[in-house]
Order: structure tokens, then C-alpha cells, then sequence
């Protein structure tokens, strides 16, 4: 059974819906011995500023049970750096690109896009909103509906490419969020980045990453990403989703798209296996196959729920 | 240029409760191998140890005639607990060989190199060790440890560069001289001795230890260093050190082999 | 070296830190073939409501990478059953008992702590605030502030005995929702409950829990659980907290502790080793003679952190 | 009165790759063991799986005259994986015996009894078989599988009850009757067997039917029934089915073994 794979996502369309998420996949060219970049349905590239950041000092990871904590502190080469030495690589290879942008202010932002410009080697930009304010006193923009429309209206004013908007899954209310991303322009959303977590190095009573708190990835979060993606598809029926958080296989994979993901991003499973992304195509063409799914786009938002019942006394 | 293969355990050998010597078959990775470079292996399919870990290659070898990587690991936590435990025959994925291996191709035969190990650190200067006798270039090898249980792979090393060149310290003085292997290694430099380069691996301590010593005696040096690591290929950008120019550099990919000089020990 | 364990927990003193958490431990007595109960901190009892309520149909749990999820449907034999046929045997034991309570309104929380009364083998009052309030639409209580102050308020009037609020970790800012607790008259918290989350079975693409989503608990919470704990610790330096979440072995305990809980509670460990909690008391006591600890009140909020950077770039 | 114990594994027996039986030192839970009784068995340290697993104690035997517990498994995921693999001597955290046995007590020599299993269902009626014809009770055995390979145990039953009391029933026809195990029943009450009680293992569609045909007949009935479950003790209220009575039950504590008459089929 031939399986159509292609993935329809906005105003794009993916060769299939296996990306990879940003600061798991560097700037793509490192996978290049371990998979066939083209092959992929896009890649989101190392979060980029208006400079080179250095990032936080050591110790910046640390592992935890299925999962780990990250405080990299966005460590990048900047985004001309990336355009110059990386993007045409990219582009020979036919790498379906999405650049992943951060800033400490909305200005910050707004200088990286119009970087990018017109760029249509780049086929997205995805902000990541996990950032603090360092104007509204480190506020982080993501967990604020106000403070993130206010920075998206920015954006989409200054970029004529797809915007995606990454939400942060600390918060109360994720539909909010979402609401008010797209509201103020977004064109797609991804989600989930990490959750904020902690782990303590006991012999010295330390954090064990350098910066105290560090973002939560890996299999342990995927329920919560789950849920999200779930959530915001009820919600916002037709908005075209990157589904995230502790994918590792096909099922995980095809769990997302179930759930209302159009496509997925494969993230710290990068680090456990580099050609993992490679081969989850394939086999999602064969998970489809077996399943009778002539196209992969049928999956999306297919959960069938049940009525939530009160609770029930005697 | 690595490769992310599935390797085979063939042997692991127990030197004692806390120490091994895996043996995994070479792949296309043994023949890629040189001194300093290491891989990342993941300790199987569980979510127990989740990430893959770094370990030097300590040396490709053969076991019963079957082309080999050899690990020497010490057991401090989940992962390196686990991979003692694999049955013969057990496939395991393996990405290899990565970083930036000692240099020493402009050795030349009439130089002489000081190999400093410190514990665990012993497991890249096996490889380099014979790879320098089979060049002709006479190392000698400073080797400390807590005690005599610390210190391994003797008879290799004293077969490669000749026993009277090999010198031990031990904490409890249980095998060479009491005390630290940078100790050793200053009464080298006091006694006479010169080397073109120092080739050490092992704890942060000694490191920086030598270090100093190194510049006060303005010789050359190269350390294989350790870090923290989640992928191993210069992508997560977790294993940073920091570096003299100010910059943060990834150890698995600008290292594992690094001359002090370009390191910012005070703010490491 | 002889380690002092006793644990001062607002008006009351644990005889140690070491507690179990609501709805992992049932009533107790199903516990006592497998540890001494009257050696345990505390245990907190399977939520309470003013009637006994049949909780939801199954499937109930699942099982996720490190963790589980469950929406029981808070099933429980009524604050009335259990004053009468479990309470007294738990005193018998010299248990030190915490009633978990939680209700659909705040008449329901106050119907049950009046039940409750001036009942002193009762040690401190629970309130599961992650209940949706049916008045208000089903908010949840605990993830908004006023909802959650309000409630608390009212049944800090109906009763004098130590009352302690469990914070959700579904939201923003579990400082606002601490402080919303406190500054209502609560005694002391609890945190965290469980993480909304999802698992889809692919095969019915339906959800694996028949209430749709379910609360995710275990291992995989735990750098989440121990972030919460440290921010609240930060925000109120005195109040007595319980932290609970992944907590399986003594290294996470003292982690618990040094991140600024006074107690905590074993959760889903129970259901892994019902003898956990008993032989976590004394491997305390080994764990802090072996670190030279006299009083393990002495490691509470005793982590050390780091200034944090701001982003560099050069 | 259940105990939590460390159980070393004895032996693993492979009847296919997805059928086998574990054989555990049967520690203290052997002794207070009765037919239809279940453990939790921890699949190892890791987290993958997770919560311990639900087994039915097949039997009470010896492996070479060390006291044990059988358990027949079929391998369905992660923690049925798992136990397959574990090495002789693995100690494995073990909680029994746990809920509601077979109720064989009021069991007289003159009575006849029906055992009818579904697949992995056999386990229970191992233990059963066993005891019914050591307490010279007669009994039938109805016992079906997709295919041969599903039916276990053959041997075994066919001692204890004799064989021309075990009929078989496979979908395809490859041993015994084509068909289901609830025609094997249907025909044998058609041919005129009665039976004092039916004892049952099997899968959910199995159960409803067998639920029917028992209350069609006013024939009483026993059934060892399945759900997931988190702790086997009856704390987690995860387990549980919907009751005639409009409760929901717990199957780890008010079964597994429970008499259909009481199990609301409709809402299960
Ligand atoms: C390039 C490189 C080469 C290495 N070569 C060897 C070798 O040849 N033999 C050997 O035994 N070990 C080697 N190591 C160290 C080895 O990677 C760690 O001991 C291992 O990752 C610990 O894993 P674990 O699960 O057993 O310990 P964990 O349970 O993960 O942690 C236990 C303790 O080890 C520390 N630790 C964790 N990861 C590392 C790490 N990558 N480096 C240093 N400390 C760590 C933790 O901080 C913790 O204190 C090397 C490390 C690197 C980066
Ligand atoms: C009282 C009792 C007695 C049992 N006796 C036996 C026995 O003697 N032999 C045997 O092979 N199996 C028996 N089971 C079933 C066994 O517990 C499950 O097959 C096992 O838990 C699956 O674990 P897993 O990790 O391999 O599968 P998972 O990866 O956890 O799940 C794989 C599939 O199995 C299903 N499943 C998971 N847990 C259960 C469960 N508890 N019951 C039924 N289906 C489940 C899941 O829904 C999923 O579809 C018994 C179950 C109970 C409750
Ligand atoms: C080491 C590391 C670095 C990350 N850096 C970024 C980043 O720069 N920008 C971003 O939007 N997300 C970043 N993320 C978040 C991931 O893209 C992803 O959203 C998250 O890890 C959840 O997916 P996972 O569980 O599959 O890893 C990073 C994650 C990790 C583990
Ligand atoms: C099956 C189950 C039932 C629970 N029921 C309750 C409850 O009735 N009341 C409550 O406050 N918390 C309840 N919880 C939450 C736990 O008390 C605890 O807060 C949470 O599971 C996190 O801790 P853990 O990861 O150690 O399990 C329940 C948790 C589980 C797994
Ligand atoms: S380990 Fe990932 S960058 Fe070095
Ligand atoms: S399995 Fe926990 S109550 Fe039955």
C-alpha cells in the first residue's frame, strides 16, 4: 500500500510530518553523517540571536529518571553566522529549514527576523517564548497571554514568512496562550517546550545545573505534551501544530498526530540515537501501511473521547 | 567522521568491584580509532540510564581473534553499573569515534613524551602508549590512584614502554610512592627530565595541578577531559568548559583532548 | 552517632519526615502486614468526601514512561465510613493520621472537616484543591488563586485543626497559589499533586484512561515536584511544607528536605514497594549518621545556589 | 495474608517466542498459596516497566526439589518481555498470594465441576486442576487458543483429570474442535453434563459469553478475571469492574475470583 506521507501545515508543505525541535538537532549539519537531512519533514535549528550568545557556564545538563535538565542558556552563533556558514549547506541539501529565534526583549526578536528577511531558504520562523522579559523584569514571555501577544504582534508585523509560535507548557492555562498567539498573528503553533524542574546534587547541596532550574525533556514529559496538543486542537480546530515532548518511537509518533499534532519534533531522542529521525519515517510509512492509513494527514485530531462522567455518590 | 552502529559484547573482564575492561566488538569504528577519541555507548534499551555515556577508547584490540574495542570503566553511578552486566553477545549502540584525538602526529623518534594518569584517567594512554612504542617514541608514564586497586592495565603499560619507565603513586602508599602522581611528576622535571609534550588524563584536581606545572616549566600539553555529556557530537551544547578567549567550548567536540593552555582553570 | 529525626511541622512534631501521600496508601490498614504504621511521619488518607462516592469507570490507571496515570474518580468510603470503621483501629495503631479531604463545592469541604469535628485522632486536615469546582463551571479550586482563597477561607472557619492545603502544579505560578493558601489561613502545604496528562491506546484511538486525561505521577515528576518546593521554600521561609512527587529512594528524600521541605510523602512507591515508607525511615537516620546530620530538621532549605547569569554575547 | 518478598528466579521455560513459564522460589508465598490466587511481580530495577505486573500462580512445584511458583506467561509487553529474560538466581521482588481464590471448599468427591479456559486463562486452572483431582473431585476441562500453540500445559491437565475429560478448541481448526471453547460448553450441556460450578480464565468476550450461557443454565460460576493494575492490594482503586450492585469493585482484593452473577456486563 503506497502511503502519502506529505503533510500539509499552513501555509507549507512538509515532505512528511517528522521534524526535529531546535537545540537538539544543532544547526542540522551535524545529523548529516547519521541521516538524510532531506529526508526529514523539517528541522528547527539552534534558538538564534540578534548576537553570538555564549550561554550559561557549566554544569549545564543533567540526566533524570526518562528524562534530563538543560540550562544551556541558548548558546548560539548568532543569526548572521548562521546564515553565512550554515543556511547554504542547509539549502544544498534541500533542508526543509525553521528557523527557531529568541530574544531578551522584543526588539531582540524583531532584529533576528528582519536578519532573516525575505529568506526563502528559510521556510518558517518559530519563536521560542520560553525567554525572560529582561524589560518587564525577566517576566518569561510565554507564561503571560498578554506579554506574548504583545511580543507576537511585533513579529508577525516584521516577518512575512510563517510564524510559528513555540508555546512554554508552565502555565495554567495553555488554550490561553495559545489563543493569544494565534490571535495576534501566529500562523502555527509548537508545542510543548520544557518544563521547569530541578535536581540537587547532594553531597554538595547544589543545584546540579549551574543555573539552578533547567528545563525537564525526554519521555518523562510526553503525557503532559500529550494533553497539551490535545487540548489546544479542541480548541482552535483548524491551527496548523508541531506536536513535542519524550518522543522516541513510531507510536509515540503516531500518538501525537492522534491527539491533533499535524507534525511532530523529535528532540533530546536526537541525543540518545542520531539516526532516529531518519528511520521514524520510514516507519511511520509502515505503521500507516499496516494500519490501512493511505494518507498520514487522515490521523490528525482522530481521538475519540469519551463523556467525562460527574462524580457519583451513594 | 563517527559512526552509530550496533556493537556486540564480547568479554568483560572484572579487575575488581569497581573496575572493568569491556571488550565490544570493533565495527567500522576500530579501524577509525585514534589515541584520545572516544564513544558514546548506550547501556540498553531501558530508560535507566536514559542518555548514552562517554568513555574513552582505551584501546582496539582482538579478543579471541575477533577485532575489538576495549573500555576501562569505573563504577560510580546507574550507567556504569549497567554496563558491566551485559551477556556475551549483547548488542549495544555505539557512536564513535568522536572528538578530538592527542596530537601526535609531529612526534618524531628522537622525542620524548610524559604520559600523566590520574585513576580512571589511565584509559586513553593505553591506546596512546602503544601507539607511541610502535612509533619509537619513548614515553615515560606517571600513573597515581587512591591505592594499589586504582592503578591498571600494569603489565600492558610496562610491556609498551618498558617497566623502568613507569612510576606509581598511591594515597596509601599501597603501590609506587606515597602520595600524588603530580608529585611524581615535579620530582621528574626537578630530577632532569624534559619532555616535548604531557599527555594526561584524569580528575579535575590533578588536572589543574598539572596544569600549572606545565606552564611554570613552559612545556606542552594535551589533556583528554571530561564533562558532563547528553549527545556526544558538539549539538547540545552540554559539555562546555570554559576557555581562555572567554568562549565556551564543547569538550566533545573541540575535545576530549585539549592543551591547558587554551583553558580558563579559574572560572572551571 | 544518634540522629534525631523528629520533624516540627507547624503545631504539630512528626516522629519523622517520612510520610505517605493521599490515594497511594489507601486507608492504612491495608499497609500494616507490610511496615509498623506508628513508625511513619504520617500518612494521609484516600480523599475523603461527605458521601462515599463510586469514583469513575475504568479503565482508571495506566502505566507511562516513569510514572503512571490515573483518574480514580476520587472513589472513597465517606468522611463518615471512615470515622467509624478504619479511624479507630489507625489510633489503636498509634498512626499518626492526616484526613484528606476534597468536595465539588466548598459546602461539600466543609460538610466534611464539620464531620470531622474537634476529632482528636485526627492529626491535620488535607484539602485536595484539585477538585473542579461544579459551581463555578468546573474550574479547578487550586489553579486559580481567588477560587483557592476563597475556599480555603471558608473551611479554615469550620475547623481548628492543623490544615494543610495541597497545592496543583498545573499552574503558572505556584508562589501566587501558595501565598493565595496561606494568606487564607492555611497551616501548612502540600506539593505537588499530580501533572494533567494523556496516553492514547492507537489501536481504539481512544485514550488509555476512560476520563480521558488522568493525573501523572511517579519518577517522572519529581525535578517538577522539587522545583515547586524550592520556589515556595523561597517565597515563605516559614511555612511547614510536605513535598512529594517520584520520591522512591532516601537520596530523594534528602533532596525533598535540602530543597525546603520540612516532610515528605511517598506516593506511587507505595504501589511499587508497599514496605518503602518503613524502610525509608530508617535508611534516613543512616543516610544522615553516615553525613554527619544530628537533627534532619538541620538539612531543610540548606540548598546552596548560584547567581544567575545573564545572557552574554559577544 | 499476603507477604512482599524476594523471590530468586529458578528457571525459565519457553514453549514458544511468546509463551513461557517462570519459575520462582516459592519463599513463604508457596505455602499460602490456593488455586486462583495471583502475585505482583516486579519485572526488575528499571523504570521500563514501571509498576509491578499481575500474575496468577499456576502452580505450587519444585524445580529440581527446590519449593517454587509456576507462572505461565504470555509476553504482551514491556514487563512480560522482561521476565522472560532474567538469569537463574535473579532475585525479583515478588508480593503474594493476593485476593479472592477459587471458592473449592464446599466441594464434595461426588460433585462435577467445569474448567474453562481462554487462552492465557489456563494459568489459574493449573493449580486447580491439580487440587480438584488430588481431592478426587471430577472435572472437564474446556480449554481453547487461536491455534496449538496457544494451548498449554496439555499434558499436565490431561494427569491430573484424565485425558478423555480435556477437549480442546482452536480457531483454526489446528488441534481439536474448529471453533471457540464456549461451543465446546454449549455442546457438552447440550449432551446432557451438568456441573456444580464452572471455573474460568479467559479473555473479556470469552467471559460475556460464558456469563450468559452459565445464567441461561442456573449453573454458578467462577471467574478469574483480569484489569490493570497498579498495586494488587487494593489501595489504588485502579483495578476495578462494575458491579450488579451498581459499585465499582476492585479485582485485585474482591477477586480476581468473582461469580459473573455479581459483574454488571453491560457496563464493563
Ligand atoms: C570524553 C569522556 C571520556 C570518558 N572516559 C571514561 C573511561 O574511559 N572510563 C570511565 O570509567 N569513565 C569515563 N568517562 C566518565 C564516564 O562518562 C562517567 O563516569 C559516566 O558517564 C557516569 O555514568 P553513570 O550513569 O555511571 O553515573 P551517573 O549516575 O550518571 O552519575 C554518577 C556520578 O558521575 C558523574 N558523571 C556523570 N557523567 C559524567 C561524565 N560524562 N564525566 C564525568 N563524570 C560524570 C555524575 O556527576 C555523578 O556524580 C568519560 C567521560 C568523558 C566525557
Ligand atoms: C489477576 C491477574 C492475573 C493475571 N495472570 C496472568 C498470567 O498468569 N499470565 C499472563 O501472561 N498474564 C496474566 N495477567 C495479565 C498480565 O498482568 C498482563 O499481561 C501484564 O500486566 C502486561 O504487562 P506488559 O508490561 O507486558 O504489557 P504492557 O506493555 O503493560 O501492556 C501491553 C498490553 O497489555 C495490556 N495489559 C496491561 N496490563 C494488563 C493486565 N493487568 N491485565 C490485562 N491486560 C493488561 C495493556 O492494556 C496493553 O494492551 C494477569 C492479570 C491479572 C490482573
Ligand atoms: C539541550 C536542549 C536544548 C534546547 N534548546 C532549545 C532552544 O534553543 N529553543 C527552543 O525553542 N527549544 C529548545 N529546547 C526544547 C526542545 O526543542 C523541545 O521543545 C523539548 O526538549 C521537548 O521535546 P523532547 O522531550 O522531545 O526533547 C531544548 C531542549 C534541550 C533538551
Ligand atoms: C492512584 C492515585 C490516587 C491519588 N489520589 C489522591 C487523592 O485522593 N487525594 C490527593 O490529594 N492526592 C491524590 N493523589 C496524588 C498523590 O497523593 C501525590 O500527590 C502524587 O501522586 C505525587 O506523588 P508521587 O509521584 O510520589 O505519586 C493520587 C495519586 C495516585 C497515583
Ligand atoms: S555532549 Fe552534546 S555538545 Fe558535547
Ligand atoms: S490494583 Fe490497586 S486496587 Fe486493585
Amino acid at each position: 500500500m503506497k502511503v502519502d506521507l506529505s503533510t500539509p501545515f499552513g501555509r507549507l508543505r512538509l515532505k512528511n510530518p517528522i521534524g526535529t525541535a531546535s537545540g537538539t538537532f544543532g544547526y542540522g549539519l551535524e545529523f548529516a553523517e547519521y541521516l538524510d537531512l532531506a529526508a526529514l519533514g523539517a528541522i528547527s535549528v539552534k534558538g538564534l540571536s540578534r548576537r553570538p550568545c555564549h550561554g550559561n557556564p557549566p554544569p549545564r545538563i543533567c540526566e533524570t529518571d526518562a528524562g534530563m535538565l538543560n540550562a544551556i542558556g541558548l548558546q548560539n552563533v548568532g543569526v548572521d553566522a548562521f546564515l553565512a556558514d550554515k543556511l547554504p549547506e542547509l539549502a544544498r541539501l534541500g533542508t526543509t529549514v525553521i528557523a527557531n529565534v529568541w530574544g531578551d526583549t522584543e526588539e531582540d526578536y524583531v532584529a533576528v527576523v528582519e536578519r532573516i528577511g525575505a529568506d526563502r531558504r528559510v521556510a518558517a520562523i518559530e519563536m521560542n517564548v520560553s525567554c525572560p522579559n529582561v524589560v518587564k523584569g525577566g517576566m518569561i514571555f510565554g507564561n503571560n497571554p498578554d506579554a506574548l501577544a504583545g511580543l507576537v504582534k511585533r513579529v508577525r508585523a516584521a516577518t512575512a514568512h510563517p510564524l510559528i509560535v513555540k508555546l512554554s507548557p508552565n502555565v495554567t492555562d495553555i488554550v490561553a496562550s495559545a489563543r493569544a498567539a494565534v490571535d495576534s498573528g501566529a500562523d502555527a503553533l509548537s508545542l510543548i517546550n520544557t518544563l521547569v524542574g530541578l535536581a540537587i546534587d547532594l553531597e554538595t547541596r547544589t543545584p546540579k545545573i549551574g543555573f539552578t532550574t533547567g528545563g525537564l525533556s525526554g519521555p518523562a514529559i510526553r503525557p503532559v505534551a500529550l494533553r497539551m496538543v490535545w487540548e489546544v486542537r479542541k480548541a482552535l480546530p483548524k491551527i496548523p501544530l508541531f506536536g513535542m515532548g519524550g518522543i522516541e518511537t513510531v507510536e509515540h509518533v503516531v500518538e501525537f498526530l492522534i491527539a491533533g499534532a499535524n507534525a511532530v519534533q523529535i528532540g533530546t531522542a536526537n541525543f540518545r540515537d542520531p539516526s532516529l529521525a531518519g528511520r521514524l519515517v520510514k516507519e511511520l510509512s509502515v505503521w500507516c501501511a499496516d494500519h490501512g492509513v493511505a494518507r498520514v494527514s487522515d490521523l490528525v485530531g482522530t481521538l475519540k473521547t469519551r463523556p467525562r462522567p460527574d462524580h457519583f455518590f451513594s | 567522521m563517527a559512526v552509530n552502529e550496533s556493537l556486540r559484547v564480547l568479554r568483560t573482564t572484572h579487575y575488581d568491584e569497581q573496575h572493568y575492561s569491556l571488550f565490544l566488538s570493533a565495527g567500522s569504528i576500530g579501524p577509525a580509532t585514534r589515541p584520545g577519541h572516544f564513544a558514546m555507548i548506550q547501556a540498553g534499551e531501558g530508560l535507566r540510564p536514559y542518555l548514552r555515556r562517554a568513555f574513552s577508547i582505551a584501546d582496539v584490540t582482538t579478543v579471541a581473534g575477533v577485532p575489538a574495542l576495549e573500555f576501562v570503566v569505573k563504577v560510580v553511578g546507574v550507567g556504569t553499573a549497567a554496563l558491566a552486566r551485559f551477556a556475551e553477545g549483547t548488542p549495544l549502540p555505539v557512536l564513535g569515534p568522536l572528538g578530538v584525538p592527542f596530537p601526535i602526529d609531529d612526534l618524531v623518534p628522537t622525542d620524548r613524551v610524559a604520559l600523566v594518569a590520574g585513576g580512571i584517567g589511565l584509559a586513553p594512554l593505553v591506546i596512546l602508549a602503544r601507539t607511541l612504542a610502535a612509533r619509537g617514541i619513548a614515553a615515560d608514564l606517571f600513573y597515581g590512584g587512591r591505592n594499589e586497586n586504582d592503578i591498571l592495565k600494569r603489565p600492558e603499560f610496562e610491556r609498551f614502554l618498558g617497566s623502568h619507565r613507569c612510576r606509581y603513586a598511591t594515597d596509601d602508599g599501597s603501590l609506587g610512592r606515597r602520595g600524588l602522581v603530580t608529585d611524581l611528576f615535579t620530582h621528574a622535571l626537578a630530577g632532569g627530565a624534559r619532555y616535548r609534550r604531557a599527555y594526561a588524563c584524569g580528575p579535575l584536581p590533578m588536572f589543574r595541578a598539572l596544569a600549572r606545572l606545565l606552564a611554570d616549566a613552559e612545556l606542552e600539553g594535551s589533556f583528554a577531559m571530561e564533562s558532563e555529556m547528553a549527545c556526544g557530537f558538539g549539538v547540545c551544547l552540554g559539555c562546555v568548559v570554559p576557555m581562555a578567549d572567554g568562549r565556551f567550548a564543547t569538550i566533545c567536540k573541540e575535545g576530549p583532548c585539549v592543551a591547558p593552555s587554551r583553558v580558563d582553570w579559574t572560572r572551571l
